[in-house]
C-alpha cells in the first residue's frame, strides 16, 4: 500500500468529504491563501498545508480564508452548523484557544444540551499542538485536557496517518463538535504509514491496541504513541513483553480497554505532553486506581512535563516532555 | 418623536400593536412567576417591545433571529409560542428547551429562533455564521441579531462586523441600547456615545433609530432587511430604547438611575404610541384594541396555567442531550 | 467575636488593602456602578456588592468600572501588574473566562517565565462560581480545574468568611497571578463564621484539616468544605470519627496534608463541583493512589457532577451537584 | 512620497540612521544564524526599521513600547541591547528572558521594552494597563503599542481602543500594515480596507502615514507623543510598510504577492531614502555614514559573536521564575 504523510492524510479526508457532502466548509487563517485574488489562490492551503488545494477544487464559497479574529469564526462555525452546514474550522494552534475559548466552551459544547436537544452543532475544529518547535511557551502547549474537560465537546488525536484520515472523516461526520488535535512533530515526520486510498472512518469513543503484551501497559496519546512504540521495541528487546494503547480519543474515553489491559499486566505507564495538573493523564490515573486497584502491581505512573511553561532554549525544550528514554526508565523500574 | 413616513400595512400595524401588548402581558406574567419563587429572577424586556417587533414584522418564517439574556420578546416577536416559553421559564419538560435552558436560553429552530444567549456579546458571531450559511446555501435567508449598548464593548462585534462586511452577509446587527449595562450608562462605557457610528469603519450602514416607535423601527428594518436580503451584505442598527424595569431580578433600578428618565421614557411608551396612532388615525377603534387585549390576555394566561401544569423533567433529563451520540 | 458574611469579608480586606498599598486598584463591571456620575457613585459596588462602599473611599481613579470587554480589561489588570500595580480584577463569573482565558493563561500565567523571570505579575481576579441560582449552563460553572492546569497561576478557594477574608489579603499581596474563586451559595450563607476585625493572612498552599477523625478523610473545596462538615456531623453522630480537609489552595496544592491524611486514614473521598473529567478530583485521587497506594484500604472515591453542562430547572439542578446525603451514603458505603 | 513637513534635529536623523541601519544588520544576521539552524525560524523585520525609529527616536527610557511575533525592530528601536536580544535568539542563558522567551517575546524592562507577544491581538490590551497604570501613578510615561494588519481584526483592539479613549490612556496605537497577515492581504480581511478609519468610532485620531519614511512617521508620532503625554487621550496611527522577507522562516511570499509590488516598495526603502535626504540636504556625507555602517556592523558583530560563546541554560532553568513563589 502507498505510505503518505500525516498532512496528505488530513488533506485527502478533506478532499473527500467536501466532495461527499456539500455542507461540508472550511474556515481559518490562510486555508485558501492570498484571500481573494484569482491569481494568488491557493497560496499556502493552510499554514501546516492540510488544506492545500481544496480551495482550487471546491472555490472559495467553500474554502474561507478569515481575518485574524477566532472568536468570530470560531463562533461562525458554531453558527454554521447549527444551521445545517458542518463547518471544519482551523484553529491554526490550540494556544490560540485563549481568544475564542467562549466560543468553543459556551456555545459549541453547551447548544444541544441548553437548547434541549433540537439544535445540533456538527462542528470540527481541527488544531495543533505540541513541543519540538522551538516556539516557546505561546505556541507548543498541548491542552486537549481542558477540552476534555467539558462536557458536549469531543476530543480525539490521531497517532499516524493512518488514523488521522479515518478520525478526521468520522470527526466531520459526527453530529456533535469535535476537536481534533495534530501534534506537529507527528505532522513532520516521514510517511511510513499505509494509508488507503479510499475512505474510511475511525470511530471515536475507542482506543487502540498497538501492540499486545503481558508485562506492563504504556498508554501513549497522539505522538507519545508514537513514543511509546518506540519504547516498546527497546523493552521487547530487553525481554519484557509490552502492551501498548493508542488512546485516540479522550473525550469520550474508552474506559474499558484501558482497565481491561492493566487488569491483565497489573502496571501501567500514561505518558502524556500536557500539563501535569488536572490533565489527561491525570484522569486515566484516577480511573484506573478506582476501578482496578485490587489488579495493580503498583500505582500507576504518569509522565507529564514539569508544571512549568514551555521553554524556548532548545535545550530546554529537549528535557521538557517526556521522551522515549524516560518511558524505558521508568518501565524498567516498574518492571523489576 | 417622529413616527412613520413611510406606509406600513394595516395589518402589520395591529399586528405590531398586538405583539408589543402580547410581551409586556407575558413578561409581566413571568415576572409575577418570578415574585412567586417559580423561578430565581429573569431580564425584564418591558419597555422595549418595539425594537423586535418592527423587524420582525417583516420577517419570513425562516429568517432566523438570535438573542441575547433579555430576549423574551425576540423570542415571542419571531413567533415562539407563548406556552412553551412560560414552561421553559418554569423549568418545565414542556418547555421550548425541556427545561433545560430556562429564560436566558429560549430557543426554537422551526420558528426561526435559533436561541438566547447568556454571555454578552457571544451571540453575535453565532449569528454570522447563521448568516454565512444562508449566503453558502444561496436561501435569501435573513439573519438578524440583537445585542445590548453594553455588548458594543464586546470584541466580538467588531470581529463580527468586519467578517459580515468582507463576505457581504445577509445580516442585520442592532443594538438594542437601554442606556445601560446593569447599572453602567453607555454614555460612560461607548467611547463617541454612539454604537451606530462604528459601522463606518467597517463600511457599514449604521442607523440610529427611536427604538420606541415601532413605525420608525419598522422603517429602518426594511431598507435593512432588503439589502441582506438582496445580498448587498450587512446593517448596524442602534436602536434607541429603555427598560422600564431592574437589570435583572429585583434590581432597583432606582440606585443608577432617575425618575425623571424614566418618566421621559415612559411617556414615550411604545405602546401606547402606536394605540394613539392607531385611534388617531382611525386605523381601528378602541373596541377593537379592547378585543386585541383580551386575546392577548388569554394566550398569556393560558400559557401560564400550562407551564404550571405541566411536568418538571424527569430525572433521566439530567443526563440527555449532551451529545447527539457517546458511546 | 463578631460574625461577617463571606461578602463582608472580602469587601473588608479589599479595603484594607486599598488603605495599605497605594498600588491597589479594583477593575470590573458595575464594581463602582453608576459609571461616572457623581451622584449615582457607588450604585451597584459589584454585581455580588463584594466592592460596595469602596468607590466612595478611594475614588474613581482605583476603583474603576469597566464597560464589558473582559478581554480588555483582564488584559489591561495584567499589563498593569507588570507595570507595577496591583490590580484586583473582577471577572463577575467563571464561565466568562471564555472572552478572556487569552490574558489569563497565555499572558498573566506565562509573562514571568517567558519573561525570564525579570517581570512579575501580582495580578488578583477574583471570579463568582457554582450551581444553585437556577441560572443554568452558562452561569452556574465551576472550573477551577481548568486553570489549576495551567503553571503559572495560582488558585485559591475560599470555604467561609474567615479564610475568604485572609486569602483575599494574601492574594493581593502575592506577587505572582492568583484566581480567587467565590462560590455563589457560600455568598448568600446566613454570617455564621467569626472574623477578626483587624487584616490577617492565610497562606496560599496550605490545605486545613477542619476536624480531625481517623475513620475516612473527605476532602473538600470551597462549598463542599461546607457540605463535608455539615456530613461529618451525620456521621460522627452514627459513631464514625471523620478528617475533614479544606483543600483551599488547588495550585500549589498541599500534597502533604491530603498524603499524611490518607495514611491514617485509609479512605478518601474528594468531593468536587466542577465536572468530573481532568478536574482537580480526579488530580488529587491519582496523587492520593500514586503515593499512598500501599495505605489504602479502598479506593479514592470522587463525587462530581456528571459529565453533563448545568441544567436549568430547579429539581435537575438539585440532583447535579453531590449534596450532603451523597456524601453521607457514600462515606457509609466505605465505612461499612 | 513626502518626506518632512516639521524640523527634525540633525542628532535625531543621524540616530534614526542609525538604528534602521542597525535594526536591518541584526536582522540580516539573525536570519543567517536561523539558516544555521541556530533558531527554528524568525518574524523578520526587514523594511519595517522606520515605524519603531520614527517614533522611539521621541520616546523617554522610561516610557513603554509592547509588540508582536515580529517585534525584534521595536526591541531595538526602544533599546534593547543587541548581545543579550541576539543571545535571546540563540536561547542562552545570557538572552534578556534567560533562553527561556525566544523571538517572539523580547522583553526588557529596564529600557521600557514590556514584551513581544506570540498571540495576534494579545499585548493590545496589556499595553492599554500598561498606559492606566501611569495615568493612576500620574507619571507622565507614554505607552506605545504594535500590531500588524491583521492583527487589526481581532476584538482585543477594539475593546482598547474603546477603553483607552474612556479612559483618556496615554496610549499610541499603532498598526503597521505591512499589507499581509501571513499570505492574507488586508485588502481582504479589513473591511473599508482602512485600520485608521475605525479611530473615528472610538472618538480618537486615526492617521494613516508612510510608514516607509522615518520623518514622517517622527511628525506623525510627535502630535500623538505630546497628546498623550498631556493626558488628552490616545492616538491611532496606520503605518503603511512593508515586510521584505517572507512571514516566517523560509516562506516564499512570491506565492501570494508580485515582484512589481516587492519592487515598489524597495524603490522606496526607508533606510535609502533617510540617507539621500541626510546626503542631498548636506546633512552628514557619505564618509559619515561610512561610519555608522562600520559601528553598526561591528554592534551586531560582537551581539553575534557574545550570543554564540555564551552558555545554554542550566537544566535547573528548566523549573524556575514559572512564579515568584510557589511552596
Ligand atoms: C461576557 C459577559 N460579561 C458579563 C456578563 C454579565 N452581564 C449580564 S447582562 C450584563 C449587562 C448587559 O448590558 P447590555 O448589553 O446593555 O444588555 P441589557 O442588559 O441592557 O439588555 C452583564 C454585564 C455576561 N453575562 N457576560
Ligand atoms: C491569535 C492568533 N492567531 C493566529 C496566529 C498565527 N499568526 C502569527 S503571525 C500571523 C499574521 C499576523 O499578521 P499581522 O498582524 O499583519 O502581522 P505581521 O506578521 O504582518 O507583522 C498569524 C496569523 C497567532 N499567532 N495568534
Ligand atoms: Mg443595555
Ligand atoms: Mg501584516
Amino acid at each position: 500500500m502507498r505510505k503518505i504523510s500525516y498532512i496528505q492524510a488530513i488533506n485527502e479526508s478533506l478532499k473527500y468529504e467536501m466532495n461527499n457532502d456539500e455542507n461540508v466548509i472550511i474556515m481559518g487563517e490562510d486555508v485558501a491563501g492570498g484571500g481573494d485574488r484569482d491569481e494568488k489562490l491557493d497560496a499556502w492551503g493552510g499554514p501546516m498545508r492540510l488544506t492545500k488545494g481544496l480551495v482550487k477544487e471546491f472555490g472559495r464559497n467553500r474554502v474561507k480564508d478569515t481575518p485574524i479574529s477566532e472568536a468570530g469564526f470560531v463562533g461562525a462555525g458554531v453558527g454554521a452548523a447549527a444551521a445545517g452546514l458542518r463547518p471544519v474550522v482551523d484553529l491554526m494552534y490550540v494556544s490560540f484557544y485563549g481568544v475564542c475559548a467562549d466560543q468553543i466552551t459556551n456555545n459549541a459544547a453547551k447548544i444541544h444540551y441548553m437548547f434541549g436537544g433540537k439544535v445540533k452543532v456538527p462542528l470540527t475544529i481541527m488544531t495543533a499542538m505540541g513541543v519540538g518547535g522551538n516556539k516557546a511557551a505561546q505556541h507548543s502547549e498541548t491542552l486537549y485536557s481542558i477540552f476534555t474537560h467539558f462536557p458536549g465537546l469531543k476530543c480525539i488525536v490521531p497517532s499516524n496517518p493512518y488514523n488521522a484520515k479515518g478520525l478526521m472523516t468520522s470527526a466531520i461526520r459526527d453530529d456533535d463538535p469535535v476537536i481534533l488535535f495534530n501534534n506537529r512533530q507527528l505532522m513532520g515526520l516521514k510517511p511510513e504509514y499505509d494509508v488507503p486510498e479510499n475512505s474510511y472512518v475511525i470511530e471515536i469513543g475507542k482506543a487502540n491496541i498497538e501492540k499486545y503484551g503481558t508485562d506492563i501497559t504504556l498508554i501513549g496519546i497522539g505522538y507519545t504513541t508514537y513514543l511509546c512504540l518506540e519504547a516498546a521495541k527497546v523493552l521487547e528487546s530487553m525481554g519484557f513483553s509490552i502492551e501498548v494503547i493508542d488512546l485516540i480519543s479522550l473525550s469520550p474515553m474508552d474506559e474499558e480497554t484501558i482497565i481491561k489491559s492493566v487488569q491483565k499486566t497489573k502496571k501501567v505507564i500514561i505518558v502524556d505532553e500536557d500539563y501535569p495538573r488536572c490533565s489527561i493523564s491525570a484522569d486515566i490515573s484516577a480511573l484506573i486506581s478506582e476501578q482496578a486497584f485490587d489488579y495493580l502491581d503498583a500505582p500507576p505512573r504518569r509522565l507529564n512535563p514539569p508544571h512549568t511553561p514551555v521553554p524556548y532554549s532548545k535545550p530546554l525544550e529537549k528535557l521538557y516532555a517526556p521522551d522515549k528514554e524516560t518511558i524505558i526508565k521508568n518501565a524498567q523500574i516498574l518492571l523489576e | 418623536m417622529k413616527d412613520k413616513s413611510i406606509e406600513i400595512p394595516k395589518t402589520t400595524l395591529l399586528w405590531m400593536y398586538e405583539k408589543m401588548l402580547t410581551i409586556r402581558l407575558f413578561e409581566t406574567q413571568a415576572n409575577r412567576e418570578a415574585d412567586a419563587g417559580k423561578l430565581l429572577g429573569m431580564h425584564s424586556s418591558i419597555g422595549q417591545e418595539a425594537v423586535p417587533t418592527g423587524i420582525c414584522s417583516q420577517l419570513q418564517s425562516n429568517d432566523y433571529v438570535l438573542g441575547t439574556h433579555r430576549s423574551h420578546h425576540h423570542c415571542i416577536a419571531k413567533g415562539v409560542e407563548l406556552k412553551s416559553m412560560m414552561a421553559e421559564l418554569l423549568g418545565k419538560a414542556t418547555g421550548t428547551n425541556k427545561g433545560k435552558g430556562g429564560t436566558m436560553h429560549i430557543a426554537d429552530i422551526n420558528k426561526g429562533m435559533l436561541g438566547a444567549n447568556g454571555v454578552v456579546g457571544s451571540n453575535i458571531p453565532v449569528a454570522t455564521g447563521v448568516a454565512l450559511s444562508a449566503k453558502i446555501k444561496n436561501t435569501s435567508q435573513v439573519t438578524v441579531v440583537f445585542f445590548g449598548d453594553g455588548a458594543s464593548s464586546q470584541g466580538s462585534l467588531h470581529e463580527s462586523m468586519n467578517l459580515a462586511s468582507i463576505w457581504d452577509l445577509p445580516i442585520i446587527f442592532v443594538c438594542e441600547n437601554n442606556r445601560y449595562a446593569e447599572s453602567t450608562p453607555y454614555e460612560y462605557a461607548v467611547a463617541g456615545k454612539s454604537v451606530a457610528d462604528r459601522a463606518a469603519g467597517y463600511k457599514m450602514p449604521g442607523i440610529s433609530v427611536d427604538g420606541q416607535s415601532a413605525m420608525d423601527m419598522y422603517e429602518v428594518s426594511k431598507t435593512a432587511i432588503e439589502r441582506a436580503r438582496k445580498g448587498k451584505g450587512p446593517t448596524l442598527i442602534e436602536a434607541k430604547t429603555y427598560r422600564y424595569k431592574g437589570h435583572f431580578g429585583a434590581d432597583n433600578p432606582l440606585t443608577y438611575r432617575s425618575e425623571d428618565e424614566e418618566n421621559y421614557y415612559k411617556d414615550r411608551d411604545c405602546i401606547e404610541r402606536l394605540k394613539n396612532y392607531l385611534l388617531l388615525n382611525e386605523i381601528t377603534n378602541q373596541e377593537k384594541l379592547d378585543l386585541i387585549y383580551e386575546k392577548s390576555l388569554t394566550a398569556v394566561d393560558e400559557a401560564t396555567a400550562f407551564a404550571n401544569e405541566s411536568p418538571f423533567p424527569s430525572s433521566e433529563e439530567l443526563f440527555s442531550d449532551v451529545y447527539v451520540s457517546y458511546k
